[in-house]
């Protein structure tokens, strides 16, 4: 199956109906399900307690044991699960409950899963989705709190999505589940109770496009995950001020859409980029790197990184809050980056 | 492989003293997680919080049997392990408050607790992860000719993880004194273990490693103290790791304290559990049979909750970790 | 739980053609593992050399007992389970050379090595990881109503590691269609079984997860057969998993081909396996009880060879892959 | 015990000894042996076949198997144990083989060993040295040719060395052993026969700390581990044509020395970083990232990033070749930075 993917225009009378981030996601898989009968899904707890996030509610009660798998807490074995069947013909939603508890059962993914189809000549797809919760701000401390992205972009063969609200949450994950590769969605923890407008039919929101979340002229802000609802606060903060702040929001970091990025920076001249992970080695280099070498003479600053500092993820509150970035750094980082002339 | 229970006969009495330090050990977990619980609910604790309530018996019989220099690994459901250790109120209860004086100094949380100097070698996050880093131990006990042995805590669930298989051959072929507790509360968190694995005793996967087992009744504090005794001093003689399996159950929810709401498992399965609560058992058993008077049990009860009270107070009026501190400890040096 | 040896028994004949068709399978990995060992000796193949020499029965045995659509799973020493499972000499040589016409377009190597048209989900890198990827194949199967099972193969040393433990589990909690087939060589790599477990037969870790087991004697391919042909029969019935450990051994050293000089296995060890050759003792059998005449035997050997010279200079021949074709394959659509 | 590491400088009248690369890790790992004796070494064939790189050859010999222990094939129980037995005071070197099967025991390397002096209030270190062998150029394949420095380096608490040569083989890995954190010691496979002069006493090479491998004026050539000489053909090449190229070693690329590399980018302005590792996401986009933030104003030209292209690691020869960056590639990248004006 190719991925066709159109995402409807959110109505514009403003009368259209809101969803959590989390039903948002469950009504996408639901509907897959419906129209796909070669979609299941596997993972601890997943389905009779549908999902420690309530990711897979309804789902059991609808689709039934068939596709709705508990498993033992066995990752290595449940992503391999999820490869031999995605090798065999079926699209397995494989639910890995924290993103950091990629380190057991990375081999299969990035082995296993993401070089079957180079390593075997093209021979067989791995239509496999990964659905994971990641991101801090809930105290849940250094083993599940993180944000792992860098390490899966850097992988040939995966992709990689980072919904930053509802609608993307929904359309995002359709478009994962019918993708021909392995795609790893990662659900931001925080955003799991977030609102916004979701259209009730399926729609799939094309992976590798970037999406344009607030237009302007003054600087761009280059935002992953749930680090996008913060520059946009960020810019509407610095409105107030009279600056004008672009929000870019990649959606997939892998493949990553620099082309979209490279135009407005063209126009900008000023470019931050955020995201929860901690900056070095994050995906802010990458795409600085990519930046300043598509952009080097209309770049009147340097690219400005947003990331967390170089240590594990706090557990007290106060210490978390000062860890993850925020609207508040991020229109600092915008009038910083405006002070140079 | 499984020797037929033998620790869950009283073939040899136990001292009074050592039923009451038992007792006490787990009235101390019970009051801390009951706190704690009432705490969390009351919305004063940020992050997740596992309580240990049901399974006492097992921590206290487990921990009576090793000394501050033996090490232990724990899991998510650490804290019974931590009081058992001897871990203090108030570094854990501040570390539950995100306090500085806690126990990682506010950096841990709940499912980092430890205490290097007492052997507690942390609760941990990722299910499995402590049963290697305790064969670590144990391997350092024995390459140092001291003869400290290593106890590794895990749940049922635990033993359907890569780590828990790779570390008991790991011990097994090296021969190390590290003792393996699988705590059988039944339950993978909402998954019961008939849905996990088909065996009904998780002691039956020993034999897959040359590794010999035994099965306890893990709401007998005694029982398990009897089985950890003899494995303990089986590993610090060279004769290498052991298996227990302590079946027990546990009160709360998996996470949190609502708790019982969900229909993974019944009430009448709940009921018959708790009518075999560990601490009712061994004060029942003490009284009948004198080892200890209701005075003096009661009495353990006032001071370890004339503790807690003042260890929540300690945290509360704890101060919070300095933001500046943001990089501390993340390298040695 | 482990069965004793019920598949070593001759209590059913097996037909004349079951017979030459074990012993074709055989032939075909022998002279195209030995071939590729002179072929590498010369210095023509790139990249590491597993060879299967010495375990022919196993694969053979076991490929005979299934269908064009059962899936099998393979480790680094994948060559015998391929040609077992029909994989051409062609595309197989022509990878071993890195030529574009190769099983993986000359992407993939020895250890990549697959066919999924037949069902031969690839030889792997990684110890362990084909495992839990047949589990995968083997719920497709029942999930789409569809009688096909999965076969994984892995070592003795392979069931040391997490994945083994996880996916064996897994497959006995979801009954699935799955046979474990461990070729235990005695070794993983220079470490004699001895010294990575405490057990003598790997298939007592099957009732660790309540999965039926049976020891076979891995050099006959005949004793292979018949104890395949029950699990895939069990299997294809829906009656879950079953673990079969094949004794067997590798005549050639772990990687490449200069083998038996280093002096982590005697002599004398190697003499007394390479005694009951699985062709040798196929083949004696075979002539002995009338099963087949020694020509037919030898046409088979001479088909062979023709074949492999054929494949060789086909693989000679063909195109390296184009440099500009780096980004080929690595995503589909 | 503090990291005090003093290289002596090669001898100077040239008659020095030279040792392969293997040789060097191996006096080192010998000498620091001799002299603590908490250090041991636990891996698979480590002992008794001495390593199938010949690593460890003769150390059983010398050490017995008190302290050479050969385990089961078990990573995650393998890297435990050196965690347990680092928590516990002992130095453990641990040796993973080839780099790619990280994937099976990286919880262990990320979650416990880099994070638990951390979560533990800092009650605890981990001196941990994990080798391993990374690199293509072998044939080996998809899952025996990694290079994942950008994974490692991308973790709080992790350090992370990568030898370009016997001399920095022998001391980056006595001061790995030394260094009270866990390090990953990443040597390179197609290195391990290449000769080189080394010293015969112990030596430590001080973590965190670059060198200037050849000094010039015109391009900063930032290169890692067996790029190093890449780098160094490609400046020879260069120098015949009267361009002069500066090579930086960072040799241990977390933490990682970005003052010398900055210093050397304003006086050059221009600068080129070369690995191993895939470019997207790799540590070409970090060093690209800092070096166009803090030298932006002395830039005459973008940072150029040359890597492996994003794909696995190809078998065939010939694309391998094709695959891996190499000195061709690293001299037309300097020429192509000199062109832009
Ligand atoms: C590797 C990993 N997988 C999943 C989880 C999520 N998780 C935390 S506790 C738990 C259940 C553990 O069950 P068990 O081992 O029986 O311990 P119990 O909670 O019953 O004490 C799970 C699945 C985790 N923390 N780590
Ligand atoms: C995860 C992992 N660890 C280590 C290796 C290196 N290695 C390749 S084969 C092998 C030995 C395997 O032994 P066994 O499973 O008995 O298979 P055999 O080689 O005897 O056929 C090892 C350690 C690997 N490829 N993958
Ligand atoms: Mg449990
Ligand atoms: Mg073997």
């Amino acid at each position: 199956m190719t991925t066709i993917t159109e995402a409807p225009a959110p109505a514009p009378d403003g009368t259209a109906r809101t969803l959590t981030y989390v039903k948002a996601f469950n009504e996408g898989l639901g509907q897959v399900m419906r129209e796909d009968d070669s979609v299941f899904v596997a993972g601890e707890d997943v389905a009779g307690y549908g999902g420690v996030f309530r990711m897979f509610e309804g789902l059991l009660e609808e689709f039934g044991p068939r596709r709705m798998v508990d498993t033992p807490i066995s990752e290595a074995a449940l992503v391999g699960l999820g490869v031999g069947a995605a090798a065999r013909g079926l699209r397995p939603v494989v639910d890995l409950m924290f993103m950091d508890f990629i380190g057991v059962c990375l081999d299969q993914i990035v082995n296993q899963a993401a070089k079957m189809k180079y390593m075997f000549g093209g021979a067989v797809s791995v239509p496999l989705t990964i659905t994971t919760a990641s991101g801090a701000g809930l105290g849940a401390a250094a083993q599940h709190s993180q944000s792992l992205e860098a390490w899966l972009a850097h992988v040939p063969g995966l992709k990689v999505v980072m919904p930053c609200d509802a609608y993307t949450a929904k359309g995002l994950t359709v478009s994962a589940i019918r993708d021909d590769n392995p795609v790893v969605v990662m659900l931001n923890k925080v955003l799991l109770g977030s609102k916004s407008e979701v259209p009730e039919q399926i729609y799939g929101i094309p992976l590798g496009q970037a999406h344009t979340a607030r237009q302007g002229s003054d600087v761009t802000v280059v935002a992953l995950g749930r680090m996008v609802g913060e520059a946009l606060t960020a810019a509407a903060e610095l409105a107030a001020e009279g600056v004008e702040i672009e929000v870019i929001d990649p959606r997939t970091v892998q493949p990553l859409d620099t082309e979209t990025v490279i135009a407005s920076v063209r126009r900008t001249n000023r470019v931050l980029v955020v995201h929860e992970a901690v900056t070095f080695g994050g995906l802010g280099a990458e795409i600085a790197a990519q930046i300043q070498d598509a952009a080097f003479d209309y770049l009147d600053a340097p690219v400005l990184r947003i990331g967390a500092p170089f240590s594990p993820v706090p557990f007290s509150p106060v210490l978390e809050k000062a860890y993850v970035p925020d609207a508040a750094r991020i229109a600092q980082g915008c009038r910083r980056l405006l002070e140079r002339s | 492989m499984t020797q037929d229970k033998p620790a869950n006969t009283a073939a040899h009495p136990i001292s009074p003293q050592v039923v009451k330090d038992l007792y006490e050990r787990m009235v101390r977990i019970r009051l801390f997680e009951t706190e704690a619980g009432k705490l969390m609910e009351a919305g004063k604790l940020p992050g997740f919080l596992h309580l240990y309530v049901g399974q006492e018996a097992v921590a206290a019989g487990v921990m009576a049997a090793l000394r501050d220099d033996d090490q232990i690994t724990s899991t998510h459901r650490g804290h019974g392990h931590a009081v058992a250790k001897g871990v203090g109120f108030k570094e854990m209860y501040a570390e539950l408050y995100g306090r500085v004086t806690g126990a990682c100094l506010g950096r841990g949380g709940s499912m980092h607790i430890n205490d290097v100097t007492l052997g507690m070698l942390g609760a941990n996050g990722i299910v499995g992860a402590g049963i290697p880093i305790a064969v670590g131990a144990a391997f350092a006990a024995r390459y140092k000719s001291e003869d400290g042995v290593a106890v590794t805590f895990f749940g049922d669930g635990a033993t359907n993880i890569g780590s828990f298989h790779e570390a008991a051959n790991m011990a097994a072929v090296l021969r190390l004194p590290v003792l393996f507790i699988c705590e059988n509360n039944g339950y993978a968190e909402f998954t019961p273990q008939s849905k996990h694995m088909l065996l009904t005793d998780v002691a039956d996967r020993a034999a897959a490693y040359g590794m010999p087992s035994v099965i306890v009744d893990g709401m007998d504090a005694v029982a398990v103290h009897r089985a950890a005794t003899e494995a303990v001093a089986r590993a610090r003689a060279g004769e290498g790791p052991m298996f227990i399996e302590a079946k027990t159950y546990r009160y709360y929810d998996h996470q949190g304290v609502k708790g019982l709401r969900h229909p993974y498992r019944s009430q009448e399965e709940v009921d018959t559990w708790k009518a075999r609560d560990p601490i009712d058992l061994l004060r029942d058993r003490a009284l009948a049979d004198g080892t200890a008077t209701g005075a003096e049990l009661d009495d353990i009860e006032r001071r370890t909750r004339d503790e807690i009270a003042e260890a929540i107070a300690h945290a509360e009026a704890s101060p919070l970790p300095d933001t500046a501190d943001l990089l501390l400890n993340v390298y040695s040096g």
